[in-house]
């Protein structure tokens, strides 16, 4: 679970470690996470935090690749941490984004730092000889993360941003609609702030084709003990229930998660107070 | 020589003294992946309740230097789902498991244990007392001897003879050792503490409350002090009690911590949420500490640091000269 | 534009709301050597108890996981010395002092607020609650609603009008709101919270309490979100009682967490063991905090997490307009 | 009190390290010790560590070295820093040695690390003529520091090690009576573990020579307020006070410490519980 920190680079606005995690970049697949130990021995912050994998590599038995910016305390710890440091990672964590068996066209949808995720998603759906086009936005230039892979890669590449500093001034929102019609997609990947998901999976209903959202709700242990990461989704069943979404998710069918209710227990979830579905279960 | 490592609930034998803290381990099966649950002295299952419960809005965890704060509001299946699925998964792989319940009522609480009386593989109860009463305008049982006494003297009332109850309380009482005595002369086999004692943080930036349920439980290593105080005086007052320590364990030497202070069982919480292996780890630890130490074995231990100042420190040469 | 920084204990008004933790800088002149005490909203003075204490035996110190615990035992020159040579020394320098007093019985409080009466540069009394009660098998006054109103009661009648009084409390407490409650019926100007819980660490090496007191109080950020739990419901259920809160500052971050809780002067402690020159630092890095949120005034933010979830959040241009 | 590692290095069973620390270095008197925040930032470790200043030079505008060993997680932690990492300091602290004013013969009793502080010392006393006679004593030879630089600067240099893996089998106050004796020595200076402190003490008595000692209790400020690092001192008026070390010492006239009450009120101390000098002071 100790990696060797390869290299550290900055990437616009934000930063990007390489760590030798042979055991983490074995098993990975597209849309795993992994949980950081921050602050050192003897340190005041207790929970791993998490993040996506950018990238995986053969390199030193594997390596493993994420992409942050510089939140609170626990992030400015990681950007300090330079070669040769060591950390303490677990994973690859959560479920990975099912991959469609044929080779359909799929328009990958990333907000901030969320586009970190859908390149190995991208690769993965290429070697299956499906098409890929990518939609990037966020507030503004430096903040887009990926546009020159995501334009190397991707069949088309739009980007927005709020300021209009690149691309098309507005939302990846405003824009996929085009995009979806344009390339006629099949599928709708997206990860991203959560409401960009709720927004992608409006657009992806409307059009009718299916939508895989990656999440992020606070998580405490992300292998699915503390249930801290909780969200309300709706199950074959047709019940809500709140699931994990260290364990259940962070991948999900966009049209399954209930985006308006996020943050509150919905009356009508399975266990909810006073609900009349305490028998359901 | 390896230590001995078993200890005794009541009459129940664990064959070391690590379990995991109540609701710190979900459903069990989460862990297995990890490690194997059967090599741990106990699995303590999330609270059980009578109906499925969603829980509390999120956010539900703050974290706090050393420690953090949380607001699950018990989600669980409900004890229908748990005696269906979860406690036979653990059952079918032989791991003892300690059954965590948590009520409103006192009629809740023992109409859960009476669910549980013939169920396989219960191997202890542990009865949360961390719950408003529903009864008394919300105040917590376990901030008041009296009430936690009625629950347990209920739950010991209907549970088979042979099944221990373990009474978990809270720090957040005037006095511990009162409450501890009123739960044991109420027929509790045993105790278990600290539960998390209410806390509270919150966002500077959004200025208002961390957590959507506004208090929480604090835990972490943070807590440790008020365990191991908590342990100490409950063990001074009633030294034939077991107790199950908890409260911020990270390492074996915060478990012996703990059982210097009197616990002969330790269990770990907040720990696993950092480190999936932290039970395994936390027991290697603590056995080759002990076996540092010259014990051979670990009931030599529990609750040593009582003894009078005067008395001459156990050391590698007394135990070995003793036991020959 | 500079943020008001002026906060008042009842009627007394202090410059800004950062004041010392009682018995955490000494007789105040070993920080005059870091700074200007006339800077800080006011010092709190050690415990002045009757008779000269030499306190406990060492070591009387165990650092702990973003935390210590002290047994100091109120060392200190006794109310004579106080009154001839530390007090006098305060007020020649204009330092506003807040005279905290500890004692066994009610009567060794009401004689020392008493001696306290007519002494000059007597800016308020803190009641040090937290000591045993020879009168009542050495229980805790603060444990106990009754048993601390009475203090109050008794303080408040000796002491001068002008003068307020605060009483600090215990976390260790069943229900703080109750306990705060009583102390303002019995006429508590002011309340301060919280003092230190009970806490305890074991030496694994020698395999004994760290302590030599075995128990001592429990302070630094690990015990803030208690802190911030315990203002919070207490400004709850007494929004117009002043509360001098503390517990863990370290930071002006930490400062506007309690006063988003409720606190209208924020005392600092442990983090002066740390860095002499933090009661400043904090004050520094508190004032720029609320200037960046638009705040023109503390006494706007005291409370201010309390609004309900729909109030809209102030933020800088609300306040701009609003200053129109 | 921000300072910069100039150089760490390894001597024998301790460590070593440079600070770039000026106004640290400018108002140093031998004796003077200094706070060191451990753990860095975020960290969970809330006391400063205590250690004595072992050397202070003009360089980068003033430096100050401190050694020490490794004992727990801050000492751990500080043994791993490496030149230009930053350091949070404060000093210099404490009451420094006083000096003869006259040009006397001073015997310097050294134990452990406690040798360290004796340096500043010897410079001091032989800038102002003093004869210089060392003393040093550690459990065994890679724990006697400083033995080299003694014998360079003392006029004699006595060694002991418990283990006789140096100089004489046995403790220093086997071989401090020899010595003063031999030297004719008109005063004891002493730093190191308590009990030794005690010894010196007794043997300084037996000659009747003046004896200054720098003792090491438990610190948790450093600067005079937090009351944990008191031990029983008499005064000049005969009471016995519990004074604190931080800032009453930690350099104190031997005869004054009442070692073999270190860790206890004793009865007869002012304010001693049911003590009968409650009225005394
Ligand atoms: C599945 C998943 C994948 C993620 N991937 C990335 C990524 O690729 N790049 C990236 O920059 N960030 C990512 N995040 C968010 C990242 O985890 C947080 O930014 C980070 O934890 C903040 O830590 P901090 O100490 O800097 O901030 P603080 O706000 O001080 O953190 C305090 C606590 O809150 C938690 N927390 C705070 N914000 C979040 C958040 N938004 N989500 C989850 N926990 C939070 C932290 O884990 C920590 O426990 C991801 C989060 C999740 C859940
Ligand atoms: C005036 C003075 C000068 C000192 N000079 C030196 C020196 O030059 N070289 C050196 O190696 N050591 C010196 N020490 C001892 C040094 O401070 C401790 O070894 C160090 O604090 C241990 O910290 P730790 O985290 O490694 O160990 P821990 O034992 O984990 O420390 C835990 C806590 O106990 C305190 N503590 C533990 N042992 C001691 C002790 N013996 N004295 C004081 N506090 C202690 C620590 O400060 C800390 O708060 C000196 C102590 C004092 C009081
Ligand atoms: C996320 C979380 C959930 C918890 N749920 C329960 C619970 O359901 N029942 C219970 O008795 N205690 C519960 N606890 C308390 C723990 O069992 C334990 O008493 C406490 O956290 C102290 O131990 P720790 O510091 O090792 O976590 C919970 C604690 C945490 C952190
Ligand atoms: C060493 C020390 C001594 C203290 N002495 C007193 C005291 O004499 N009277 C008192 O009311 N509180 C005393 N306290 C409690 C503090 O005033 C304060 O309430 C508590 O430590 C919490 O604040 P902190 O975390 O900032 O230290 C003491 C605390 C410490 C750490
Ligand atoms: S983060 Fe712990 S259950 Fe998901
Ligand atoms: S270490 Fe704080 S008073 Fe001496």
């Amino acid at each position: 679970m100790t990696g060797t920190v390869l290299t550290t680079r900055r990437v616009d606005a934000y930063h990007a470690l390489t760590v030798v995690a042979p055991g983490i970049a074995e098993r990975f697949r597209p849309g795993h996470f992994v949980g950081v130990a921050v602050g050192g021995a003897r340190t005041s912050m207790l929970t791993r935090r998490a993040f996506s994998v950018h990238d995986v590599k053969p390199d030193y038995g594997g390596t493993v690749e994420f992409v942050f910016t510089v939140r609170g305390p626990g992030t400015a710890w990681l950007a300090e941490r330079r070669a040769r440091d060591t950390l303490d990672l677990v994973g690859p964590l959560g479920r990975s984004f099912p991959l469609p068996r044929d080779p359909v066209t799929c328009v990958l949808v990333g907000g901030e730092y969320g586009s970190a995720t859908l390149f190995p998603v991208a690769d993965a759906l290429q070697q299956r000889g499906c098409r890929v086009d990518f939609v990037l936005g966020a507030v503004s230039a430096d903040r887009v993360f990926g546009a020159l892979r995501a334009r190397r890669m991707g069949e088309t590449t739009t980007l927005t941003t709020e300021d209009g500093s690149l691309g098309m001034r507005g939302r990846v929102t405003d824009v996929l609609p085009g995009v979806i019609a344009d390339v006629r997609a099949d599928a709708v990947y997206a990860c991203g702030p959560m409401p960009m998901l709720g927004g992608v999976t409006a657009v992806a209903v409307e059009f009718d084709i299916p939508v895989q959202v990656a999440v992020e709700e606070q998580m405490a242990c992300g292998v699915g003990v503390c249930m801290t990461c909780v969200l309300p989704v709706i199950g074959d069943d047709g019940v809500t229930r709140m699931v994990r979404s260290c364990v259940e998710g962070p991948v999900f069918r966009g049209e399954r998660v209930r985006f308006d209710d996020v943050g509150t227990i919905p009356f009508d979830a399975l266990g909810a107070p006073g609900g009349g579905t305490r028998n359901a279960g | 020589m390896p230590v001995d490592m078993r200890t005794y609930l009541g009459h129940v034998e664990l064959v070391n003294p690590i379990t995991t803290a109540a609701g710190c381990a979900a459903s069990g099966s989460e862990l297995a992946q990890f490690f194997d649950l059967g090599r741990i002295g106990a699995l303590t299952t999330r609270s059980i309740t009578m109906a499925p419960r969603a829980g509390r809005p999120t956010p539900r965890m703050a974290e706090t230097p050393s420690g953090m704060l949380n607001a699950i509001g018990l989600q669980g299946p409900g004890v229908d789902a748990f005696l269906e699925r979860e406690l036979p998964w653990l059952d079918q792989r032989g791991v003892k498991t300690v059954v965590s319940v948590a009520g409103g009522t006192v009629a809740e609480y023992t109409a859960l244990a009476r669910r549980l009386t013939d169920a396989p593989g219960v191997g202890a109860v542990e009865v949360n007392l961390s719950c408003p009463n529903i009864e008394d305008r919300g105040r917590v049982f376990a901030r008041d001897g009296a009430a936690s006494a009625e629950v347990i003297a209920s739950v010991r009332s209907v549970m088979r003879y042979d099944v221990p109850v373990v009474a978990k309380l809270s720090p957040d009482v005037m006095d511990i050792v009162s409450v501890a005595r009123a739960c044991v002369d109420a027929g509790a086999d045993a105790l278990s503490m600290i539960n998390n004692p209410l806390g509270m943080s919150i966002d500077t930036e959004a200025m208002r409350p961390s957590l959507a349920a506004v208090t929480g439980g604090l835990s972490g290593p943070a807590i440790r002090p008020l365990a191991v105080r908590c342990v100490w005086q409950v063990h001074a007052a009633l030294p034939s009690v077991p107790i199950i320590g908890m409260g911020g364990v990270l390492t074996g030497q915060d478990a012996f911590e703990l059982i210097l202070a009197g616990a002969c069982v330790v269990a770990v919480g907040t720990a696993l949420f950092h480190d999936p292996y932290a039970c395994l780890r936390i027991l290697r630890e603590l056995e080759e500490l002990l076996a540092a130490r010259g014990f051979h074995r670990l009931a030599d231990a529990v609750g040593l640091a009582h003894r009078p100042p005067g008395a001459t420190t156990r050391h590698r040469i007394d135990l070995e000269e003793s036991s020959l």
